[in-house]
């Protein structure tokens, strides 16, 4: 099936599974309970794991497969996104032109930068691409803004062509964005099964469906011959050129699919929520998609998936929670014990949620040099050696080969 | 008229005049080996037939076109295979694979973008690794990362996928450098082996005499960036110049 | 042309700053190979070392003026510091006042600490990581440094001014012939020019002039070799690490009167101090130095109105301009060596 | 099973599993008709500030207002301001007889964050109504959002005209003043000190916000006849402004205007001290700084180099009417310091968003629309008030203020210098500053 060797297969069955069943796994706990709190299983977040998983996905056909470290990634998503916005401002609102249209200028934008940064490798190359990024954002920011809208963002208003479509609907709103028209991307079918509520999202099932295409897209490229290259130029760039192979092509073409990825994840965020503001472009959005590969583990198929979810999770849910609600969590306790937990507690959510990060980064690092999915290997061997069959390691965590 | 013709090319680094006037002639299917005492522009040589270096003087034509200019992968597809002194080879990639990418770059030349098929599917390539596995007598190694390797490994693989692209010319930069006796033995075994079996022509630079004088069947001298002489093997022994220049030093020292 | 001096002198003054974080980047780069993001926050503690050193001089007891009242209209509660009652407000006054400069002191033995604790705790097990899992692990340092500085002094920017003496600017136009108030300059921006002149030799001619500094040298040329030596590099990596650390932390203090010091100002600085690094070479000191200056020069020119006119937005991204520029040209920067970080 | 267009939740209790699928979106039940309407004893307020990043004490600040405002909704503490405000609807008994409880998100001051976050606070929550911030980017882009979701955004600390200008929006509601009003309020306050013949050099954040602002206060100084000698935008990202400052003093300027905010206008006028221009003449003239938007939090940052300089505030907590008074008390008896203009906005926001829910008779944002258009108000610490209709600004005094020479504690930074009427800092809703935009009709998301 879909040309995938049996371990493949499992992986992508895997993550098929998870992301479609995403509205179920990432509700666990009854509405009210005090721990819905940990609850991610609404359409915002859902989309941003998968979207972001994209990006992470791109991002590393290009750092875990030929080790080049680009710090401007972000950039082929913010062009992505202000694409699509333009589409559903001069054209229409359906999606898929839009995001179409993401995919092509992050590609082409992609060529462009890569074409002049594969000039140099290392820390050189990663300076390069920072430098055309934080050019972009700052440009973006400022002297850009009749086509970005600057600070605020590109963001749809009532006055746009849209010539494909109407400008406005027939109550004097915005139009939404649709898949085909009746069919919009916010429409959510709720499911209330007793104490648990659960959100079925058509926009995050686009973009679950994309996510799926994305990683389907990725196996093939980590298992092709064009794969097999790619960590040859990572292993010995000099055997490379002495094999009659000629590094740069390889190199530029895993750089404009990575940023086409980007471009993808970029037109997404823009079809979920017609804004594109320039923070997307900064450095910092850059380096959070290092983070993601890295925290989940470079090289291996599912690891920036992983490590994406892990940052969008910790920025999303630790950051809502307050002192509210940390007193409510502990009020069964004695006021003096509640009162302690909570201060122990406060540094490190809410406003703190920065520190739990840094200090989960580092963990991760020191502890599991392989990511994340090195812990899951880890579990994986654990429960293994209890059983008699103590065979090859989990495979979908296994570092690509 | 000899596949690798070399004529009148010369290199200056700064101040040092690298390479002064060399001439040369390789023959087809032949064992060419350059000698000579360390300085004396061998490596820088090389250098100029793959395209690392490109001389200020002279020409270096293969089979009748130039190489000068063209990048050292352009040069590789022309039929060139370069072995390094310190086995140049993927570490993080299994033999397998190792061993696959040079069939490749034979097959599809220097770059294919075929992204999307599987590397298992590709038969032709796989029975011709296999192929050259066992002739490099690794097949049992065949799933090892390739830096795990030992070093007569490592050179035997380089060597092996030097000649999976069948090369016409297989360049060797000291293969025996730094290697301990048997291994040094069981690389000359391999390279008379691939003499008696294959149409190819081999051109050597080599330190030990014992390795050049098994193997080559003319010998080029350098020295100080000059070719002193050029003959067969016996009549080098026994010329007083070489003797002097070269031979004298070494048993000085 | 009154205009061309005095942008150049506002780019030393600049560029003094980005060469004296730079300098330590590189100074760990090129001795320990590791990629330190954590760098910008050594600057950033520096220059709460300065915070701290004002907030305890301003250590204060209460008395209570029944005669003014608190914006809740209870009686107010005077603040006079410790140092003013037992020195008298003139010579307490005055230290308080030189509560920058007096930092140093405080400043020096923090820093170290916090670089040998760093180095120590962390950093030496990732000498044999990948330059990758180095970022990781110092970007997240970076940020628990930073949140905790917050957790402390909260985000707001915190004005810790200069002794009162170097207040005020120094009109350098009329010493040269040109008009009044055309090139004038902060008297503290001297200082800190002056300071960062005098660190960077002092760092120069310790690594020029000292044994240590020979084998440190060495080290950032050949590592293996010198530990194939046995001279123990690991204490010397310690060493040189706190005196980075040192470096950051100093650049950081006396930048303290300059902008008011708030939480994040180290990762302001971290893009750029890479940039700046990147510019000058990889493992290369004086590139770094010269990066820096020029880095700081050419932002100044580039946010002169009569630049901006001709090209809008160019003081925005000249910094980048400037790096692709130079990289695609020096494909090492302006005196990288080969080989160094570039896979 | 229920279907909606938005997503809700809590809300959302309707018999289980039957009727239609994903297909027939437009076909809605939500209870109340409108969206995320509370169907417990309880509603939900979202409070969105910025917890992280350059703004987080701002931030801090707000959420101790909403918090403060929340206890008093539910008829805790001593009522604030609840007890001066000219409507009396509201009697600590909640909104509506429900409870109000709140969640709280981190904006990190960036349109996508906030938009995430304030997202979360509508699909997760079911928050009914998002307030604060810290920054007009933020404010329009969750205003935008608020409006395609079918919520109501009472906006914290946002200046820039586009707010309620180009980008206003039926579901958003200003209670902050704005760049234009500042500048009507300092330009005649500077005539009379300055005198109308001055030039002015304006050093600009380059973004929406700076521009709006620049724009204002130059078209204001120069009707009363200051010159405007050059206009320099800077870059958001700067730190430090010295190669900006530098050139001002041989521009022939006499006035540097700084339209900066938050850290940039800590650093720009820091430096523009450090390079001594307050102690300069220039054209014979005193050299003077203006910052057009102060806030206390600013100051601190700016320390001694704000003494006896001019700039415009929402509100400071030294006024001495009555509602200022009582909520200078209750938040600084819970606290421990008084609150800053932001705090004070964001309480009054929710103060009003609850007084309006009160009166409208139901949380439908229509009803709350209908029912703070054309509001007319006074108690709440800024005079006699109005929420005017046509761009959903507020239009009240403003204040202008004045570095103080002597503080006499750490909040004791600013002094109110004039306190402008609000007849002199009205405009027409078309004003070409605040036109090309339009509000659209009120969303109830349903």
């Amino acid at each position: 099936m879909f040309g995938l060797n049996q371990k493949d297969k499992s992986t992508l069955i895997v993550v098929a599974a998870l992301t479609l069943l995403a509205p179920f796994i990432l509700n666990p706990f009854p509405e009210g309970s005090a721990l819905a709190q940990f609850n991610a299983g609404y359409p915002d977040l859902m989309q941003r794991f998968v979207i972001f998983g994209i990006f992470a996905i791109g991002f590393n056909i290009l750092f875990g497969l030929t080790g080049y470290l680009s710090f401007g990634h972000a950039a082929f998503l913010g062009v992505g996104s202000y694409s699509a916005v333009w589409m559903f401002k001069l054209v229409g609102m359906n999606v898929l032109p839009a995001i179409t249209l993401s995919v092509i200028v992050a590609g082409l934008f992609a060529l462009l930068i890569g074409f002049v940064s594969l000039r140099r490798s290392g820390i050189y190359f990663s300076i390069l691409t920072l430098a055309f990024a934080q050019m972009s954002f700052n440009l973006a920011y400022s002297v850009l803004t009749p086509i970005t809208n600057g600070e605020t963002g590109l963001q749809l208003t009532l006055n746009d062509p849209r010539v494909l479509g109407q400008s406005a609907t027939a109550d004097g709103s915005i139009p939404v964005t649709n898949l085909l028209p009746g069919l919009e991307m916010r429409s959510t079918y709720v499911l209330d099964a007793g104490p648990w509520l659960f959100q079925f999202n058509l926009g995050y099932y686009l973009c679950a469906l994309l996510l799926l295409v994305a990683f389907y897209v990725s196996i093939r490229i980590f298992r092709s011959p064009f794969g097999m290259m790619l960590r040859a130029v990572k292993s010995n760039q000099q055997r490379m050129n002495y094999t009659g192979l000629n590094t740069r092509p390889y190199t530029l073409a895993a750089f404009v699919i990575s940023g086409m990825y980007a471009g993808l994840a970029g037109g997404l965020m823009a079809s979920m929520d017609p804004l594109a503001g320039a923070e997307r472009m900064q450095w910092t959005a850059s380096g959070e998609v290092v983070l993601m590969t890295i925290l989940g583990g470079a090289g291996t198929l599912i690891g920036p998936v992983l490590g994406a979810g892990f940052i969008k999770y910790f920025e999303n849910i630790f950051s809502k929670i307050n002192d509210n609600v940390l007193h409510g969590w502990f009020a069964i306790l004695p006021d003096g014990i509640e009162d302690f937990l909570v201060f122990v507690v406060h540094p490190f959510i809410g406003k703190g949620w920065h520190l739990t990060l840094g200090i989960l980064f580092m963990l991760v690092v020191i502890y599991l040099p392989g990511g994340l999915v090195e812990g899951g290997q880890r579990i994986g061997k654990y429960f293994k050696r209890g059983s008699d069959d103590a065979q090859s390691n989990d495979a979908s965590t296994k570092p690509a080969e | 008229m000899g596949i690798l013709e070399v004529k009148n090319v010369g290199k200056r680094f700064g101040g040092l005049q690298a390479l002064g006037n060399v001439n040369l002639s390789v023959a087809e299917n032949s064992v060419h080996a350059i000698i000579g005492p360390n300085g004396a522009g061998k490596s820088t040589l090389l250098n100029c037939f793959v395209g690392k270096l490109i001389p200020d003087t002279g020409s270096v034509m293969f089979d009748g076109q130039s190489v000068l200019g063209r990048k050292p992968f352009e040069i590789n597809q022309m039929g060139i295979s370069r072995v390094f002194q310190t086995p140049e080879i993927f570490g993080d990639l299994s033999v397998m694979e190792n061993m696959m990418i040079p069939c490749f770059a034979k097959r599809d030349g220097a770059f294919e973008m075929n992204a999307l098929s599987s590397v298992s599917s590709q038969r032709d390539i796989h029975e011709k690794a296999e192929q050259m596995l066992v002739d490099m007598n690794m097949a049992d190694k065949r799933h090892m990362n390739a830096a795990s390797l030992s070093r007569g490994d490592k050179r035997r693989l380089e060597i092996g996928m030097c000649l999976s692209q069948d090369p016409r010319l297989l360049l060797l930069d000291e293969p025996t450098a730094g290697m301990a006796r048997a291994d040094t033995n069981n690389t000359i075994d391999l390279l008379k082996q691939i003499k008696e079996e294959r149409d190819i022509t081999i051109a050597i630079i080599e330190h030990d005499m014992h390795v050049v004088f098994s193997l080559a069947e003319r010998i080029t001298v350098l020295a100080q960036g000059t070719p002193l002489v050029e003959d067969t093997p016996d009549n080098i022994k026994g010329h007083p110049k070489v003797r002097e220049a070269y031979l004298g030093e070494t048993a000085a020292a | 042309m009154d205009a061309i001096l005095l942008q150049i002198l506002n780019g030393l003054d600049k560029g003094s700053a980005y060469a004296l974080i730079a300098l330590g980047l590189t100074l760990i780069f090129g001795t320990l190979g590791v990629v330190n993001f954590a760098h910008g926050a050594l600057f950033m503690i520096g220059a709460f070392c300065a915070v701290t050193v004002q907030r305890i001089f301003n250590i204060s007891f209460e008395t209570i003026d029944p005669s003014q009242k608190d914006f809740l209209g209870n009686p107010l509660k005077v603040k006079t510091t410790y140092l003013e009652h037992w020195f008298g407000p003139e010579m307490g006054g005055s230290i308080i006042d030189w509560s920058v400069p007096l930092a140093i002191l405080f400043a020096i033995p923090v820093m170290v600490a916090v670089g040998f604790i760093m180095e120590r705790g962390l950093i030496k097990h990732f000498y044999k990581r990948p330059h990758a899992d180095q970022i990781l692990v110092t970007f997240g340092l970076a940020i628990v440094l930073q949140e905790i500085i917050k957790y402390f002094y909260g985000a707001n920017p915190i004005p810790t001014g200069a002794p009162e003496v170097f207040r005020g600017s120094f009109d350098f136009g009329v010493l040269i012939g040109f008009d009044p108030n055309a090139i004038i300059y902060p008297y503290w921006r001297l200082v800190y020019f002056g300071f960062a002149a005098l660190i960077i030799s002092s760092v120069f001619a310790f690594l020029q002039f000292t044994t240590f500094g020979m084998v440190v040298r060495a080290g950032m040329a050949d590592r293996e070799t010198v530990g194939l030596l046995g001279i123990n590099i690991n204490k010397r990596f310690t060493i040189m690490f706190g005196i980075a650390a040192a470096v950051a932390g100093l650049a950081g203090v006396m930048y303290a009167p300059i902008n008011s010091p708030n939480y994040h100002m180290g990762m302001d600085f971290l893009v750029l101090s890479f940039v700046v690094v990147v510019v000058g070479g990889m493992g290369s000191l004086p590139g770094a130095v010269l990066a820096g200056f020029l880095l700081g020069v050419l932002e100044s020119f580039a946010s002169m109105n009569e630049i901006k006119s001709i090209l809008p937005g160019i003081d925005q991204i000249i910094i980048y301009v400037v790096a692709i520029i130079i990289l695609l040209t020096r494909p090492r920067g302006l005196m990288g060596r080969k080989g160094v970080m570039e896979e | 099973m229920s279907n909606s267009n938005f997503t809700r939740r809590g809300a959302l209790k309707a018999g289980a599993l039957a009727g239609a699928g994903l297909s027939l979106p437009t076909l809605l039940r939500a209870d109340g008709g409108y969206m995320n309407a509370p169907t417990g004893s309880s509603v939900t307020l979202g409070f969105n500030v910025p917890q992280t990043g350059p703004y987080a004490d701002e931030g801090a600040d707000e959420l101790r207002a909403f918090e403060l405002a929340v206890e008093h909704l539910n008829g805790g503490g001593d009522g604030g301001m609840m007890n001066t405000f000219s409507s009396k609807e509201l009697t600590g008994n909640g909104i509506l007889g429900k409870k109000v409880e709140y969640v709280t998100g981190d904006t990190q001051t960036k349109s996508d964050a906030a938009r995430a976050s304030a997202k979360s606070m509508i699909e997760k929550d079911g928050a009914v109504m998002i307030s604060g911030g810290s920054s007009s980017g933020v404010a329009v882009a969750v205003q935008g959002l608020c409006q395609e979701a079918g919520i109501i955004f009472m906006a914290g600390l946002t200046h820039s005209n586009d707010t309620t200008g180009k980008d206003k929006k039926a579901n958003g509601f200003r209670h902050f003043f704005n760049g234009y009003m500042s500048a009507a309020a300092l330009a005649p306050v500077l005539k009379n000190l300055y005198g109308t013949d001055r030039n002015a050099y304006h050093l600009t954040a380059d973004y929406t916000w700076g521009w709006t602002q620049e724009e204002s206060i130059a078209a204001a100084t120069e009707a009363m006849g200051w010159n405007t000698v050059n206009k320099v935008r800077t870059p958001l990202a700067a730190t430090d402004f010295s190669s900006y400052i530098a050139p001002v003093l041989n521009s022939g300027a006499d006035v540097l205007v700084l339209n900066h905010y938050g850290g940039n206008m800590v650093n720009s006028l820091t430096n523009a001290v450090q390079f001594g221009l307050r102690d300069k003449m220039v054209n014979g003239k005193n050299f003077e700084i203006v910052v057009p938007l102060y806030s206390r939090l600013m100051a601190k940052g700016a320390g001694a180099n704000v003494k006896g300089i001019h700039g415009s505030t929402n509100w400071h907590w030294s006024l001495q009417d009555d509602a200022s008074k009582a909520f200078v008390k209750s938040f600084g008896t819970k606290y421990g310091f008084p609150p800053s203009q932001a705090a004070h906005t964001c309480y009054v926001q929710t103060l009003l968003y609850a007084d309006a829910a009160q009166r409208a008779g139901t949380f439908n944002p229509c009803g709350i629309v209908e029912a703070l258009e054309g509001f007319e108000f006074d108690g709440l610490g800024n005079g006699p008030t109005l929420y005017r209709a046509d761009d959903h600004q507020c239009f009240k005094d403003v204040l202008v203020v004045r570095g103080k020479e002597n503080p006499t504690s750490e909040f004791d930074l600013l002094e109110v210098v004039e306190v402008t009427p609000r007849a002199q800092v009205e405009y027409a809703p078309d004003h070409p500053m605040f036109a090309g935009g339009a509000l659209g009709s009120c969303n109830p998301g349903a």
